[in-house]
């Protein structure tokens, strides 16, 4: 956990709807693991002659390490970025998220919400031969994935979140993780939470985690805005998230 | 330099440098270690606490605003006994003084508070933060149990009150007033759609508290420090409460945006900062840069943007 | 739709669309006709008028701030009886009633005032604006020799001293509240240098006094309408007052910066825009663009943008 | 006065400190005049989606005209902009200024600040073979003028405001435009007029103006903000000015 600088090296649209953005960041961050995130500001060469507006800083996934110390993060493509632009960064905010050490068939939902969060562990995990399911559901059925890699599965949800196979979608997979609703997370967990139990009487400790995308005030536990509920007491988003254990997060 | 910050007499309260970081902004010491040198602050004022504990609030606690934002956490904490046993030792190994945010719920809980706090020596003072409902009766007797303390006692004003609770604040014993709390106000929030409450934090706070300190500094006894705090983004921010009559400045969010402004506005304040030349020592007003330098290693040079 | 923004009884003052300007903000009603069409307003505010004449403030008048300004003007006008013969046949040519916004400087000021406002018929209704320094006893005074006012008296109260004023004013026999006069705050002036004080504008400011009106509706007597005022720049932020208790609402600086944004509140609010499909009649919902449509004229398509 | 779109045509540069943009303009500005300006905001394409800082229009005044609907306005070069921004117009505002019918020498002096509000008569004046002297003083010293028409006399005057042939260039001058310090412009008219009257003994009616630049709120009259004090009463510089005559205005 640092404060660093970088620049954005490359932008590339890789479809309709989103760009990539080539970061060239600090040493300190190459080794930042799937569900670390960055804490980014925009600055000038003059710190103190800033914009206040946006005024917090932006939690930014990486969704991908290139060289080591080019992180590539997932933009809409309408927000106006240049190359050269100087970023102040925190990080990395978070802890890794904890996989399965024998991992075979791994289930990725995003409700209502971009996937970026979810795409840094893809390559990784398909270098390891997992076999990765990613589900669309909401919103998110709109988000465009031609620049996926081709060995994921794609599945996008119907309308009542269902879809097709769900019943062995949900039986095979080893670990689930899910992105919920933005501003509304907790209900959205509660949502996809319903389904599997649904399908799945046991849900093991370590199995479904819902992985959180708050606005982040300080991003180090400090300011306690990021706090929630869990059955082992009260937890940071920005320390000891972003993902949580969805059988023992309390999701009232 | 020694700047009293608190009322000359039997407890007083000397820092180094005039500025601290607001109660709930840096937590309780052992969270920034790494994005600035506390030591470049006059003091640590930690996260609010309660005599027991409390709960987060529920709902939506950041709401972006334009230039700023709004802020509802609860308070969330652990109560007064654990929050003392989790860091008294971190307290005791900074170099500068602790001062405890204790959230004023009532006259019973302030004597208990109290009597707890003497026996820290870690704590060098306390701050005590008033309620936005509270009137002049309640803060009045909240105050003097917490008068019992035997150490500096500054009194938190809300936004709205602070004009009536002033006055009656210091004849009450508070050793300094810190102006003010971040205002109350309600807002939209685009996710759930609903109204919603809570602290507005950005710089357009700062002129309506810049000029609540100038009004009060003329209002209050002279031997009453006030402390500035609300909206200060830079080192000029700072300066002008100085100017306005205040001791001293309690800088908040503005930290979680840049984390090392804090800092620099320390070192400013602080007498920390010899020079400002360029190329002079980089680490002294460059701080925020860390250990990147990106600026120095890649930037277009000026000369090639300008011909464009 | 007639929506009553005053206290029923003997006057009452009803408006067809719940959006007014503020006082200072469209000048007389002669300024801005080329801008906005009135008709779609509730009623005009005129700029504040003093018994006897005013002069500019010397000094920065304008300063800007982040994402707001400070502005402080002096409220120069050439007094009551110079404005009413220079302004009454306009006021008598508008299809929307007309609200004179009266400086509140002292209760034998008020009677002459109110004397010859109620000699002029073009004014319907009466706004007074009390000062920041006004204690409740002086406010008292000076709501009460208003009150020998034949027509509607609404009153808009400070920003800091509204929890206190409120319910003292409407039981003095204000018809109406307005909620609040612009903030005022001290700044650095750059151009000069010095601290400055005066009225501060932007969208923060609209968080802290939509909460007040919150606050206040639940506190004062269900028959006194409230207005609220500040910090509104949108449709959803004027939705966002009535939604909080207010009968109407008054939009202020965003007028200077987007002239037809309150032309727009007030099409929205008053029901005036019957649809938002694409290609409806343009001017119904795109009146901002005057008659350059310089969109359609030379914007590259979506789809070029698109493929870049 | 109307409130239209324009978009930004051109972007040049013209030297290392500035650029001019050309601005594609409603018809209704097709026949500003020297002296009168424009009230701007950046708009996007959907007008209610603000940014609102800055919060206050800026004062743009022309330094030329091009075809009917092209007007050229000078920045400073770091200021980004882009071809093809919309902008949001309020004018033309203000009195255009009145020049003398006999005209044959004219005196332009910039105290502190861009000359750019005295640049829109250069081409006018010149066609009518009026000789033009623009001095520049204070601040202004740095200007770099490299772009203004060869056939304009330019004097950097000294430290102490003066220049060498200044008893000449006032007694020649049948009229003077005098820009000041902004923030400071009445404190700067009174050097100014000081330093004339050193000279000349009788100023008549309509020989020495000042042209205020002050921010304007509202820009047609209704805030009073911009109200300056003269002999002959209250004014406006939104209305009555921006050029008054600095025999009648009040400088104190
Ligand atoms: C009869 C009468 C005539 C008046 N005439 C005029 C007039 O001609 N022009 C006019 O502008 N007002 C005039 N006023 C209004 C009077 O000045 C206001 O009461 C004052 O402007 C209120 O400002 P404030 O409440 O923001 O006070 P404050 O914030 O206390 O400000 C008062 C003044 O002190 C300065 N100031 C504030 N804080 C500091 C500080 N910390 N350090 C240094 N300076 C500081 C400010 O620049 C400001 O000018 C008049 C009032 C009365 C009753
Ligand atoms: C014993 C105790 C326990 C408490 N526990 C909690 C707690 O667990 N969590 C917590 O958050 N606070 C808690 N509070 C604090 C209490 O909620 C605060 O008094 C309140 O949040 C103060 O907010 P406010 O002053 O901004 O009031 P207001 O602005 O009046 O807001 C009060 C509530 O009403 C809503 N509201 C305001 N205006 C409108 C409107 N116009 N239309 C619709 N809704 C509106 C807001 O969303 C807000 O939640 C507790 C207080 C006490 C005394
Ligand atoms: C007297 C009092 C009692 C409070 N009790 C609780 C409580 O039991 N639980 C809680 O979460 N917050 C409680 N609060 C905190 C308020 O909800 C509020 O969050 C706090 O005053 C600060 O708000 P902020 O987080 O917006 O800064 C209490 C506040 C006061 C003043
Ligand atoms: C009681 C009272 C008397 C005032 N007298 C004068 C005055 O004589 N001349 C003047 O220019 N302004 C006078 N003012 C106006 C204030 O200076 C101040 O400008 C005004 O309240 C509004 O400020 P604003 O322009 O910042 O909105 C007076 C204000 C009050 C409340
Ligand atoms: S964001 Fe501040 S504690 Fe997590
Ligand atoms: S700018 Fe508003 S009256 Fe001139």
């Amino acid at each position: 956990m640092k404060e660093t600088q970088a620049y954005i090296e490359r932008i590339r649209r890789v479809n309709r709807e989103y760009q990539r953005l080539d970061l060239a960041v600090d040493d300190s961050l190459a080794n930042i693991q799937a569900g670390q995130a960055l804490l980014v500001r925009r600055i000038e060469k003059d710190y103190e002659a800033e914009v206040w507006d946006p005024y917090l800083r932006e939690l930014w996934f990486p969704v991908e390490a290139q060289a080591r110390s080019i992180l590539v993060v997932e933009q809409r493509a309408r927000q106006p970025f240049l190359p050269g632009q100087l970023l102040s960064i925190i990080g990395p905010v978070g802890s890794p998220i904890r996989l399965r050490q024998k991992l075979r068939n791994i289930l990725l939902i995003a409700h209502d919400s971009s996937p970026a969060a979810l795409l840094f562990m893809l390559s990784p995990l398909l270098a390891r031969d997992v076999s990765i399911t990613l589900v669309l559901m909401g919103a998110a059925r709109q988000y465009e994935a031609s620049h996926l890699p081709e060995a994921l599965e794609l599945i996008r949800a119907e309308d009542n979140l269902g879809w097709n196979d769900m019943v062995m979608t949900l039986g095979w997979a080893d670990q689930i993780f899910v992105l919920g609703t933005p501003g509304e997370e907790l209900a959205s967990f509660a949502k996809i939470l319903r389904l599997v139990r649904s399908r799945r009487t046991v849900l093991p400790p370590r199995f479904i985690y819902g992985m959180l995308q708050r606005q982040l005030p300080c991003g180090l536990g400090a300011c306690h805005a990021c706090m929630v509920n869990t059955r082992q007491g009260h937890k940071l988003q920005c320390v000891d998230g972003p993902a949580f254990d969805l059988t023992t997060l309390r999701l009232e | 330099m020694a700047i009293e910050i608190t009322r000359p007499g039997k407890y007083s309260l000397a820092v180094g440098t005039p500025v601290l970081p607001a109660a709930g902004t840096l937590g309780f010491g052992d969270r920034y270690k790494r994005l600035l040198d506390l030591s470049k602050l006059g003091a640590l004022i930690t996260n609010p606490v309660t005599l027991v504990p409390w709960n987060p609030a529920s709902g939506a606690r950041v709401v972006p605003l334009d230039a700023g934002f709004l802020l509802h956490t609860g308070l969330p904490n652990p109560g007064l006994k654990k929050v003392i046993r989790q860091y008294q030792n971190t307290w005791s190994r900074l170099s500068i003084p602790v001062i405890l945010h204790l959230v004023g719920t009532s006259a019973p809980d302030m004597l208990r508070a109290c009597a707890r706090l003497d026996e820290v020596e870690a704590i060098a003072a306390v701050e005590l933060g008033l309620s936005d409902d509270c009137t002049v009766a309640d803060a009045l007797a909240i105050i003097d149990a917490a008068r019992s303390l035997e150490k500096p006692l500054l009194v938190r004003l809300p936004f709205f009150e602070c004009m009536q609770l002033a006055l009656p604040a210091a004849d009450a014993g508070a050793d300094a007033l810190v102006l003010t709390a971040a205002p109350r106000g309600t807002v939209r929030d685009t996710a759930s759609g609903r109204l919603t409450s809570g602290r507005v934090y950005g710089p357009l706070v700062k002129p309506m508290i810049l000029r609540l300190v100038g009004r009060l500094r003329r209002q209050i006894p002279a031997d009453v420090p006030i402390i500035g705090c609300g909206g200060i983004h830079s080192p000029q921010d700072a300066r002008d409460y100085i100017e306005a009559g205040a001791v001293a400045v309690q800088v908040d969010a503005a930290t979680w945006a840049q984390p090392k402004m804090l800092e620099r506005i320390g070192r400013d304040l602080g007498g920390w900062i010899a020079t400002r030349q360029r190329n002079a020592l980089l680490d002294e007003w460059h701080p925020d840069m860390g250990t990147t330098e990106a600026l120095q290693r890649r930037m277009p040079s000026e000369d090639q943007a300008e011909s464009n």
